[in-house]
């Protein structure tokens, strides 16, 4: 059913959540747009969940399918933990757009495009051989053709622009149309425009008033098939002062909050530039006056190994990359390891293997976190669900690697990288302090003297007198922290070794069931950003009565104590991950219980409703 | 109250020391501990690190801190330390395999930042720790269990290399000609920034007498020039040869003042901070030249800690940074 | 039958090229195909390898063979295409991220082995591909999101580092010169050994006008220099300047022929087997001195795959050698 | 019981086989000696094993503990697997070789040491408080104390030596007695040391006088205790040509036939030193004669990237490293698990992490050759179990890497390089062949065309007219090669590069046990240079009655198709390991079995009587 415009005014229809997204070219501005609806709906009371999605070129030719960039918003009055399985709504800025993002539209969602732009030559660029306003492609979906082009050039007509820049302000346009559609203020996005242009107030205001037109247009012309707009109540979210944040600067945060809990003064951040994990390097970057210093290694073994240079130091010593970086770090972390000194790596994943797909999410760098060094080489893996989790996995990494003397291995992902959610401002001074001690008293004194409880070794800094030593990767005598050959005595560091990372498991939180009973017919367990699909899909199965829990893992090594009990509750255990199975061997290896996974490696996040299909299987199997 | 000065012999720490007997790290070591004490250093701020190998092995002789790391990495992990705390003194041990072969990226970029370290590259030619593989410094035709038939590949020059690098600082010295050790071992300390010291150090058991064209006694006048700033570049016995401009070229010669109309006067002054006469300088072997011996090259510029840290000194001086500032610093909305 | 000759066309792949519209890449490639056609390459028997970056998609591009590996390793890949088949024709293609950061130790090594590579530096003083970090060649104080208060260390110069290792082809170009560019990947190729060029590439969206000081069109005669064998270093519009050596010391000056008693004679003659000579140019940068572009420093010595490839021709001469002599090759007893 | 010498002759007690150990100090000729004592034992048609032990440091002062360099033999007439257990026989040059070495001496076993070397100075060096030749130290074994040291001067007196030159004959006059004592003959050393010391004749007569003289002290002089000298028979050894060979030599020569066997005219071998590894790049530098050319490599990573290069260019790819250097490896050998190209790394393991113990075997890099890079890459891993078995593992190396286009990880370890044993000379000509077939034909083609039954995509290499297309790491489309970020595809590529890697276990032998029936109550499962000690402690609870079978893996992935059958078969399995479990947990994850490990991580392989008491305690639990 395609329609044309036409004036009038209605009653706007009720929705609990609508997906979104904004589709164009790279340079259409449609990060920039989608982020301006994000802060509209936040303010509006939505809770939300968002994830760009650039493409792994700069800049792709114009009009190229490869070279599509998008936004996309799920937003609501319920709680919101996906970006959203199928879009509502698509906004497509051209025809690479459509091509490339209209399968994920359910049917009957709407799909607003700009006639302007369907030209002879732009088709043929997205690889369409008819024109797809014409030739029925669009009849399952709402399809909303205006001419954008012209309607932003006539609204910013007065504003003496040139052609290309006044082309330039039709994502405000569009996004002004949006922002009616869906009942949100304007305020924000104007006040963020002025700031923005500020040296070239013309910009500023041809912005504006694109902006300003697109509204009015919504309102004012009567929309096709009874498009009325729609209002999206407020969400329930507990009181507090919100804000918008990524996974990466969730992250970043966590870890200077981290610092400060455990009183240190600075934190060495030493990294190497790479898809999806530069951000977090950026961010870090402006954080000199927290204690934060940054330094941008030749490679990432300088990176790892300048990190283990400032904990021997005795500052926090923290790198990151993603899969073949930490790959390239392997070696020198087995140092960190050997010499017990507290190390945070971070590992924003993405598809592998090699190269693989560098700006698309996956979780297949489990193994490596577990196992990519020589010898028996165990370290601490911590794992970040949502983009709001991982300032608290932050703060809990900074806790282990310096109370139990370890390099702890963060994993997140490009999905959680990128993907921002509101956030509820905790209570700083709430966060609980772990202040570190760092040995002064020569009195019984050798490097690998350890404390009997945590089995960590002494955290002897440069500078202290009378406490000069010497360490390194050789096997070191149990007793006197000297290199030692002695047969006995490298069984013995190894059973060490082991033994501190397993009895972290006596010191960090029993495992509980995200969702469901502690018992029951199925177990879905999930780790990193699976999180909310697994949630919503759980939730879902549990309506129609299914006996099934979520439980997700934030450690993965060592388990929780209880896991092994908690998870001989349920008769069957599916394990979704976004690789070809690797939490769920390591579980099936510990415990013998008969786990299954669920694998999906395409470069995207699960949907709920492959899940809950995966759910309905497991338990029709055993009925 | 003043700490009490430290001998060489509070340098030394308590671990027997496990180099070949005859081997030129012993003599390296007496120079460093000598060389600390007459620094003045203390124990507690100085730190040695090191990657793997024989030289590598340096730290634990040392009563200092020390940190044996992984091969080649040496360099990288003391650019930590330094960002951690820059008051340390920090020391990097390194033989030519794991400084210039494995840690070859780590030394051009710890060169190139200016990090303030001094780096001694103890090198023998070869390859000790793992039984005497050719090395990146070894001579062409080098036999060797990995080169049954002779090495093929041209040897690394350290100093062309550092230069090209962007080193501020260039030495070399012999293991065991201990008191030009110990001077060259001082200067490279005084520099502030990163400086590579290169110490011709014999490894008794698989490239003996690497260095005796230059190093023998007898030949030492002949075929070493010690360069000191300020002073002509001569050498020989009675120090009757020196080194000049080719005239209207850009290479070096050696001259004989008195000889063919050349007088004193034409023999180069030696200018630590002539870029272009280090290049040459590095450049010279025997038997046409003397091997260049002393500070070669040195002209500090800012050291890339220093201005990193003041950076965030800088910032910090705003005072302590407040985190619920940063967490709230974005768009934030209320829900009541 | 002869093949037929090859144009510039055919030599370009069917893949859609994926850089930045106005990209200096695109440019380069143009050259680097019609390159190829002026030689007669033949598509079956060339072969590019790079590494990862936006340079690095190069390979995809041409019609030849083509490898597009991981971040920093094409001159290692490189190294072991030759020992496999040093017949093929072997262009190596990187950042500078990629060859002198990450990838920096295998510049290093390729160009001290000498191995018989062209390697095609495109420097365009940043990461591109991540979007936009300060990379080994920015110049100081480069603001960018990894150093959002400015870069604070000193730059790599590719051609001093390259010298310092021991290159013995080095050569400079600007992506959109297109002769001068198409000249200088000729003479690379012509080169045995390993021939490093410096290509600067313009990156529009991370780092525009990075060298406009020199290859803006109006600056060109007074910032450049195009280095010919034999003939004097001038430049200016109507060539007024030149370059010589400032008397009794090793460094150059510019001069003006005409001038303050400066005849043309003294103007320096381009010498591309004089590697201090080389040193000096590949140092020189605008305001001062003009940016020397052209065939810097060309002096070949022999090959590493070529020498080593021969020891094994040379053994392999003697027949195939029979698996049953080498097993039988130490002691032997015999049951009965 | 200390005894004094006197002359007698007397009858040989036959003995079936017998452990000994030459320990002095570094610089004592000890490798020497014990090689030696090898050759004329095999020559005399014993079966053996040899394990050279170095010291790490390459030449320690004279008389230091960590200078001792030490060669153990265990020779027989029956059939020897491992380098024994217990020494039956120990020679101490000096007091550090006699307090290092005394306590793997069984009681009552026999030591021989040179009483002219017991001084105080070199008592105090080893750590001596008092003398224990005198202080009741050798009092449960019987000590042989003679003063060698005068006995060599006096029979290399008329040699015209310096009295260093004299002392360096010492270890002669102990071999001479040695071989008196086991009834070995003596000409293959003479002519040996002739050829030796061709330039230096008298070095080359002294050495000869002093063989000569040891020998001619045990025929003469009575020795005391009633110590006749022994018999030890020939083994039962199939008919043949033997030579004794090492690891190293018969992994290097494998790697040649299979190079043969392929049908490819170069192994391109790159490589970068490290210990326990470099003796493969050595014995490879001297094969140009075999088409092998060897690239001593800046780095590891070099090394790696220099074989795939190789491959890629059409030659056979080799690397090869010991756990530090594979670490570092991990990235480079996902890119060639990308790209789908032949390549072979060999692991020579050593004690681990991180440097740990460089001069120690071990087996901790398992879970690193499956899992040591990021993302899901997974290759091919197999084991060599004995140093003859070396051989095969390098052919059937070069089989499935260019037959399945995949990287092959070859497990090795310390012992297993430097262990040496007799080997019976294969047919070459029996060899099968596998020749490899490099793509020609344009029709068709594109990179990643696959070979149906394989799955191997098709070796095109550069320089083949009309073939010419680009690779990388990137992710590519099933259906033509190129770059393809689609997300289906992904999923396809993953799956595909998983099941090929899978699909190879249709292609190889089906398990079978190495000792015992296929089924019973214990299974023991190996892998690697535990084979030995595995093997004898089966034989020997079987000999008691035991229902238990030996269960050795040279395929660890994929494991053979049979393996879980095979193992259900038994009661209970257990999986001794020279690291903290890693193939149990693979066992326990692929089959669910409660399959326990058993390690054992002193640098030292496995004590037969360790694995006796660990099968007893299995079948006792059960009980
Ligand atoms: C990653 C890694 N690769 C290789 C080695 C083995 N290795 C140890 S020291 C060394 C080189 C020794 O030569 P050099 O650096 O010149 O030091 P020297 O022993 O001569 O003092 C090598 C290759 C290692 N320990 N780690
Ligand atoms: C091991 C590894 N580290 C980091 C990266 C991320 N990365 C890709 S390209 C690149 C640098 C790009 O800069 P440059 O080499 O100068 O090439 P350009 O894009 O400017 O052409 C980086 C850091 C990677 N792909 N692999
Ligand atoms: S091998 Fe050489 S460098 Fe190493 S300790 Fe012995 S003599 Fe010194
Ligand atoms: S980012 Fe820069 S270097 Fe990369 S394609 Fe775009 S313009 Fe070219
Ligand atoms: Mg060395
Ligand atoms: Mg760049």
């Amino acid at each position: 059913m395609t329609m044309s415009a036409a004036g009038s005014e209605a009653v706007r229809e009720r929705q609990d959540s609508v997906v979104i997204r904004f589709a164009g070219d790279s340079g259409d501005g449609m990060q920039l747009t989608g982020s301006q609806f994000t802060v509209e709906s936040a303010l509006a009371g939505s809770d939300l969940s968002t994830f760009p999605d650039y493409p792994a070129e700069i800049r792709a030719p114009t009009g190229s399918t490869f070279g599509v960039s998008a936004f996309q918003i799920h937003f609501g009055s319920i709680d919101v933990l996906t970006a959203g399985d199928d879009l509502d709504v698509l906004i497509a800025m051209n025809p690479a757009a459509l091509i490339t993002n209209l399968r994920d539209v359910r049917i009957g969602g709407l799909v607003l495009v700009d006639s302007a732009v369907f030209t002879p030559r732009n088709l043929e660029k997205a690889g369409y051989s008819a024109n797809p306003l014409e030739d029925g492609t669009l009849v399952q979906y709402r399809s909303l053709v205006l001419d954008m082009t012209t309607l932003t050039q006539q609204a910013v007509a007065s504003c003496d622009l040139t052609s290309k820049e006044a082309l330039r302000c039709r994502n405000m346009w569009a996004l002004g149309l949006m922002l009616w559609m869906y009942d949100r203020d304007r305020s924000a996005t104007i006040e963020w425009l002025g700031k923005k242009f500020a040296k070239i107030p013309k910009i500023a205001d041809a912005n504006i008033a694109a902006l300003n037109a697109g509204h009015a247009y919504g309102e004012t012309v009567e929309l096709p098939g009874g498009l009325t707009g729609y209002a999206v109540g407020r969400a329930d979210l507990p009181p507090g002062t919100y804000r918008t944040v990524s996974g990466t600067e969730s992250l970043a945060w966590g870890l200077v909050a981290g610092l400060r809990a455990a009183g240190l003064d600075r934190l060495m951040f030493g990294s190497y530039p790479i898809t999806p994990a530069s951000p977090l390097l950026h961010v870090l970057a402006g954080l000199r006056r927290y204690g934060v210093v940054t330094f941008q290694a030749e490679d990432e073994i300088a990176a790892v190994c300048s990190a283990i240079g400032a904990s021997y130091a005795g500052a926090l010593g923290v790198t990151s990359s993603s899969g073949p970086g930490i790959a390239l770090k392997g070696e020198a972390i087995g140092l960190a390891v050997s010499t017990e000194l507290p190390l945070i790596v971070v590992n924003s994943q993405r598809a592998g293997p090699s190269t693989g797909l560098p700006t698309k999410t996956e979780q297949s760098d489990l193994f490596q976190a577990m196992y990519g060094r020589n010898g028996d080489a165990p370290l601490a893996v911590i794992a970040t669900a949502t983009p709001t989790d991982c300032f608290e996995v932050g703060i809990e990494a900074v806790r282990l690697a310096t109370k139990y003397m370890t390099p702890v291995m963060v994993l997140t992902d490009g999905y959680l990288a990128n993907a921002a959610e509101p956030w509820l401002l905790p209570d700083t001074d709430g966060i609980p302090e772990f202040p570190v001690t760092q040995r002064k008293d020569p009195e019984g004194f050798h490097p690998f003297v350890r404390d009997p409880e945590t089995l960590a070794r002494a955290w002897a800094v440069p500078g202290t007198p009378d406490l000069e030593h010497r360490i390194g990767g050789l096997e070191k005598s149990t007793s006197s922290g000297h290199i030692s050959y002695d047969p006995e005595n490298h069984q013995q560091m190894t059973n060490l070794r082991a033994g501190k990372i397993a009895g972290i498991a006596k010191d960090i939180p029993l495992q509980e069931t995200a969702l469901g009973e502690a018992t029951g017919d199925l177990a879905v367990v999930g780790w990193g950003s699976t999180f909310g699909p697994i949630f919503k899909a759980v939730a879902s199965a549990r309506e129609k009565g299914l006996r099934v829990s979520h439980v997700h893992l934030r450690y993965i090594n060592p388990f929780p104590q209880n896991l092994q009990e908690l998870l001989a509750g349920f008769s069957k255990i599916l394990v979704p991950e976004m690789n070809n199975g690797q939490l769920v061997s390591l579980l099936r290896s510990a415990f013998l219980f008969p786990a299954q996974g669920l694998s999906k490696v395409t470069g995207k996040p699960f949907k709920i409703s492959e899940l809950v299909a995966a759910i309905h299987a497991q338990l029709e199997d055993s009925a | 109250m003043t700490a009490p000065t430290l001998t060489a012999k509070d340098f030394t720490s308590d671990q027997e020391v496990r180099w070949c007997p005859g081997c030129g790290d012993y003599a390296i070591l007496k120079a460093v501990t000598k060389t600390l004490a007459g620094l003045g250093a203390s124990r507690e701020d100085t730190v040695f690190v090191s990657g793997i190998g024989c030289a590598s092995r340096f730290p634990y002789y040392v009563s200092t801190y020390g940190f044996h790391t992984i091969h080649g990495r040496a360099p990288a992990i003391a650019t930590g330390v330094k960002l951690a705390n820059p008051d340390l003194d920090v020391w990097v041990v390194m033989g030519d395999g794991d400084g210039l072969s494995i840690g070859g990226n780590h030394t051009l970029h710890v060169l190139r930042r200016n990090v303030d370290l001094q780096l001694l590259l103890f090198n023998n030619e070869i390859y000790g720790l793992t039984k005497g593989q050719a090395s990146p410094t070894s001579r062409l035709g080098t036999r060797s269990p990995s080169t049954p038939r002779g090495s093929v590949d041209a040897p690394l020059i350290p100093g062309a290399f550092a230069l090209g690098a962007g080193a501020r600082f260039f030495a070399r010295a012999v293991d065991i000609q201990q008191p030009q050790l110990v001077e060259v071992l001082t200067r490279a300390h005084q520099h502030r920034g990163a400086a590579l010291v290169e110490i011709f150090q014999n490894c008794v058991v698989f490239n003996d007498g690497a260095f005796h064209e230059f190093t023998e006694r007898r030949v030492i006048p002949d075929n070493q020039i010690y360069v000191e700033h300020g002073k002509p570049l001569r050498f020989g016995a009675n120090r009757t040869h020196g080194l000049r401009i080719r005239p209207g070229t850009l290479s070096l010669e050696v001259v004989t003042p008195g000889e063919e109309g050349v007088t004193d006067d034409d023999v180069l002054v030696h200018n630590e901070k002539d870029q272009a006469l280090a290049t040459l300088l590095v450049r010279m072997a025997p038997p046409v030249f003397p091997m260049a011996i002393g500070v070669i090259f040195d002209s500090p510029a800012p050291t890339y800690e220093h201005v990193v840290l003041d950076q965030v000194t800088e910032e910090l001086q705003a005072g302590k940074a407040d985190l619920d500032a940063l967490l709230a610093g974005g768009r934030t909305w209320t829900v009541l």
